[in-house]
């Protein structure tokens, strides 16, 4: 096996490679990390594991029959005995298939068996529209697993978070669903190889401001990000935090932020479901700083269409955001 | 000798779509990936040629083949895949959400299994309504892996109901060759853990695929219940529009079937049986022009686009919601007095 | 098939009657109702079936195997093609075994293929805690269908409205999740027979007051009423109001009583997910008139554990929802 | 004969601990309902005889036998049914939700088909760490209509992992006669869709069942895959304490299973092999006194209370955390560093 290149301190890599060397590292570092998941050859669907299947064998990156529920399982399984294993969901769409394992087992076991087994399980999986795939290949269901006690949640939007938290996740002793957004895989950004480990649950101001929070993940990180650089143009500035870890909730961050600004903003690409938890916590924290109301921007509460007209028309586009801050802004 | 000439035609329609789907990505046209069944087109044609057009289809994220065969209008399909308001499902669904009422076509299917299961309760509409209507369920080698095929042919098994599971196995589920993640190498040995017949067939030989077929309609049809059908069969192409289909196989195994492309035995054989070069070349020109005409037709409709937020649950204006909702007898009553 | 016993026009009856009697209702006045579940025999896992088996015979009624995915999926199939299923998943913590027919094919059929086919099913479920099955017989899920377009969701707290709910749900063109409370079956109520139709959608204030406004659902909806009522004789008076239906949410009903209290408490028997969706519905409309702040009374972010004692700690009591009332009549 | 005297003081180990759980449940002293496995012990016991105490085992909702016969302390788990302090789970799991780690029991399950996923990681585990051990994966006749039942067999198959897959089928599920909505009499059947042996054996007759059982594991164990075996077998009892088990099967049915209850036959193995009355009798005295004083035990027992929100996440502490995060050679280094 050849020795990683040594890395100069700060790198560009993109999302998809920022991945592929976590998951790559912590193989290196721990012979009982495994891949588990379909079609890891040809470098996977959206070719993150890259040559890792003829780096680490077929005993070490696991090639499953199309069985979601059971892979998801056999991971379960897997990490109650004695491995490490990172299972891939093509889409998270299909997620949908295995929640029995996800949130009856991977999720419980450690409380419901009283502590007598750890499920140290990674579940990546891509979420996000925006390339024409349609309602069965483009959702984005994290909310859903804000509801699930005994797992967490990691949803980074760029290269160096994508492969600090990855490592974090998969170090961690608890079952992580990590998302990972299909738009972003090609993404570049710098990365610090010196860099601390990047604790679960952690999120990150990406710009300051004293006008309005807005917090966000993922994909539309970047676009928050947009629109706080458009507002700001016009004399309005926000403070955009990335959540970076949905659960646990980095709520610390979130309030103190708003108590400083008294407004906010959440930006999200499913239909509102991760927005509605974050905005009653921070309405539970901090009602009497808040001067305007809580705004969350969203999917329309609708299948997500393939046509790309009408997929915008869905998920929440740059203005969407701005008609957002607009609205926090008003007085009732 | 029509008839054999019309497979011809339903197989180069087939083809010679696919072609223009393959275009139209390559140009940025369609919306999101397709995947092709080039190869393939002789499962599609054989099976349906055992059908009656009331019959339901329902089909996968490889559907195009299916459609087709089944009596869909290429300009619409293509138009769907380009994401336009006249598409069968205006733009909503895409290439592997397509479904065409009134041809009993309920759907292309992006989750790879997740036909099976609605297959079969059209089956029990069937079965329950003595409609004499039988339901065809595609899928592939590689959904034969997923639970819903063993929970649904189990159903389907227990329940004699007029279904046939046609499993089109083509080697490979997307990169992975069938052989390394599944335990048989037949699907239709399957068959036997349900006591329901496994046929095996060769899928480049459109009369051995619509025999097979006709054989297990018939059962089907005369309440005998269900038959896993096992097309052995090959998708000359990559699994979508970003693969090319060479990194997991090798070229020489693509060429070896290759020689046994459905279109081009095909053909020799309407030669054998005396069907003249001309006439062969004149429906060829037909199919080249129905197609250039479809992909017309498709890039020059609109997109929709205000609908995009609309028809996410059926008007209920539709059903009858009658007062007196308690009792069922007034209901009925009333439900009389209505219609009357 | 003999007729249905004429009623006067107000009985008493329990929730597992009204059940029975408006799936009976139903089947008998339009022969494409159907039900699909297991163990139907011996009256239902909870007895609601009762001889409806017997009554209808197999054609009616169909004993599936153990398959709640596949068996969804044959319901949603049927409800393409002619028939009006109503499926019933033993608990609802099964469920996560039928997302993917349910979220991907149920709920977005008559969308996604544009008005082409609709999906006229009803999918029942019990959830809920309280009767020591442990972490994989107890949960109330529902807060994930909140986020899931095209279907609805119905709750209903007392016999009237199960009988009324049901009904309006097997008549519905769309998907319909219809949750029973295990702990509810028993429960005697009256039902007036010549009661119109309860429509989908509209909520109901069962308790009427000026302080605070408490919303609830299920079984949590006679626990805030008893609260409610302990708070009276502190001269804490307390509007209450039963959803009754999840999605669409009646958010009328709730806004006008909360611009007339000023406070809200969410009462549920889930980890939160429902009431955080309501309060920020709530508060996204209401927050210039909301005089405190927010409360969400929901079982804590835990497996739910089979031992009563532990139970009680991870489920809300009654005591909680006081501490929750109390907790929004404070001034920050 | 010591052996065979152990499997008896196995078997009725079993059935009077689960007489306790009736006695237990009918006093309002259980939480929940509880699964008995009365008829069936010949199972659990002859299966366990077969294995080593290192193999894994994963049980379903019907799991106090399995436990048992792998080495469980009757007492812990009564307390654990009763929702005490003391019980495996400390009253967190119940009777559907016990775990021995220290026995490599790796639960009973509330979800039927839940266990045979995560049996079969665990046979992954054992296969990629090259341990020996052979997982047990029990569930029923039921269960096996679950799509895990059909994923699971097929990549254990696929994968050739060291594993049983045990089918209890007792006729029923639930309230339904497996012949019902199962496609096939004998499960067994269904190990021909996985490319494995499905072998039938008689569950009343424990040596039977033990040699299935040594046969199938040798297999496992050798590294030649997974055996789909299905112990035909009867509950006595009703599906769960709120069911006696006699509406949906006749008393005559019942009946004449009883005759070949397992106990019965193998104690009158044991007097025909030369054993006392007298000395069978005082294995019986003991087992009693035994279930006995577990009783008490549990009941004794206080309950948990204040660990409710505790446990939800494992402790971060156990695993080492490195600085460094980034660069796998470095952490590699620290890793010996802090190992030295
Ligand atoms: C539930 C689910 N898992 C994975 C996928 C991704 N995927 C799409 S097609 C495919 C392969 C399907 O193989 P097969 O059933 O043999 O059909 P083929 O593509 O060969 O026609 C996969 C893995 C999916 N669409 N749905
Ligand atoms: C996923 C799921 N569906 C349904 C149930 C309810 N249930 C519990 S046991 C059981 C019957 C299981 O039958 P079988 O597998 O034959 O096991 P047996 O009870 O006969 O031992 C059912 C339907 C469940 N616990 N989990
Ligand atoms: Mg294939
Ligand atoms: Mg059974």
């Amino acid at each position: 096996m050849t020795t990683l290149a040594t890395y100069t301190e700060t790198r560009t890599v993109s999302y998809r490679q920022a991945l592929y060397e976590a998951l790559r590292e912590e193989m290196e570092y721990d012979d009982s990390v495994v891949l588990i998941g379909e079609d890891f050859a040809n470098g996977g669907a959206f070719g993150v594991v890259g040559d890792l299947p003829d780096r680490f064998g077929e005993e070490r990156v696991i090639r499953t029959p199309i069985s979601e529920n059971s892979y998801v399982g056999v991971g379960v399984g897997a990490a109650m005995t004695g491995l490490r294993p990172v299972v891939e969901i093509m889409f998270m769409d299909f997620m949908t298939l295995a929640m029995d394992q996800i949130v009856n087992h991977a999720a419980k076991i450690h409380y419901m068996y009283s502590g007598q087994y750890n499920v140290p399980l990674v579940v990546r999986t891509p979420a996000g529209a925006g390339r024409g795939y349609g309602a069965s290949h483009s959702q984005s269901l994290e909310s859903w697993l804000l509801h699930v006690p005994g797992i967490k949640v990691v949803a980074p939007s760029d290269p160096a978070d994508a492969k600090g938290l990855l490592k974090s996740a998969i170090r961690d002793e608890n079952p992580v669903v990590f998302i990972e957004n299909k738009l972003l895989y090609p993404k570049e950004g710098p990365i610090d190889d010196s860099q601390p480990a990047i604790p679960l649950g952690s999120a990150r101001i990406r710009m300051e401001g004293e006008d309005i929070t807005i917090a966000s993940y993922g994909r539309m990180l970047d676009m928050s990000l947009e629109a706080a650089d458009l507002l700001a143009a016009e004399g309005v500035y926000c403070e955009v935090i990335d959540l970076r870890t949905l659960k646990p909730l980095d709520i610390v961050t979130l309030t103190s932020s708003v108590q400083h600004t008294g407004r906010f903003v959440f930006v999200e690409e499913g239909t509102g479901g991760v927005g509605a938890e974050v905005c009653s916590q921070v309405m539970e924290r901090c009602s009497s700083y808040l001067k305007g109301r809580v705004v969350r921007v969203a999917a329309r509460d609708v299948p997500i269409p393939s046509s790309g007209p009408l997929e915008k028309r869905v998920i929440p586009q740059v203005a969407d955001i701005i008609n957002g801050c607009l609205d926090s802004l008003r007085v009732d | 000798m029509k008839q054999h000439m019309d497979y011809y035609r339903q197989m180069l329609r087939i083809r010679r779509c696919e072609e223009q789907i393959g275009w139209l990505f390559s140009r940025g046209l369609t919306m999101g990936t397709a995947h092709l069944s080039i190869g393939q087109e002789a499962s599609a044609v054989g099976v349906m040629a055992a059908t009656r057009p009331d019959d339901y289809a329902v089909s996968t994220h490889r559907g195009h083949g299916h459609l087709i065969a089944k009596g869909a209008d290429p300009a619409m399909m293509l138009a769907e895949i380009c994401g336009r308001a006249t598409g069968f499902c205006r733009g909503k669904g895409g290439s592997q959400h397509i479904a065409v009422r009134e041809l009993n076509f309920l759907g292309t299917n992006g989750i790879t299994g997740g036909g099976l299961p609605v297959a079969t309760g059209a089956a029990l509409y069937a079965k329950t309504r003595k409609t004499g209507q039988v339901v065809l369920s595609f899928f592939g080698d590689g959904a034969s892996n997923q639970g819903t095929f063993h929970e649904s042919l189990n159903m389907a098994a227990a329940w004699k109901l007029p279904i046939v599971y046609v499993c089109e196995n083509n080697g490979y589920a997307m990169f992975t060759p069938t052989c390394d993640v599944t335990s048989v190498v037949d699907i239709s040995v399957r068959g036997a853990a349900y006591g329901i017949p496994g046929v095996k067939v060769d899928g480049m030989d459109l009369l051995a695929v619509r025999e097979a077929a006709q054989l297990a309609i018939l059962r089907a049809r005369t309440g005998h219940g269900p038959t896993l059908l096992e097309v052995k069969t090959y998708r000359f192409c990559g699994h979508s529009k970003s693969d090319n289909g060479t990194k997991y196989r090798s070229r020489e195994e693509i060429a070896e079937w290759e020689k046994r492309d459905p279109l081009r035995t095909w053909r020799a054989r309407l030669i054998e049986e005396g069907v003249s070069e001309a006439e062969i070349e004149q429906l060829e020109a037909d199919v080249e022009l129905e197609m250039a005409e479809a992909t017309r037709f498709a890039l020059d409709s609109p997109y929709a686009e205000y609908e995009a937020l609309e028809g996410v649950y059926a008007d209920e204006s539709a059903r009858r919601y009658l007062p007196g909702f308690f009792n069922s007898s007034r209901d009925a009553a009333m439900a009389v007095e209505v219609s009357a």
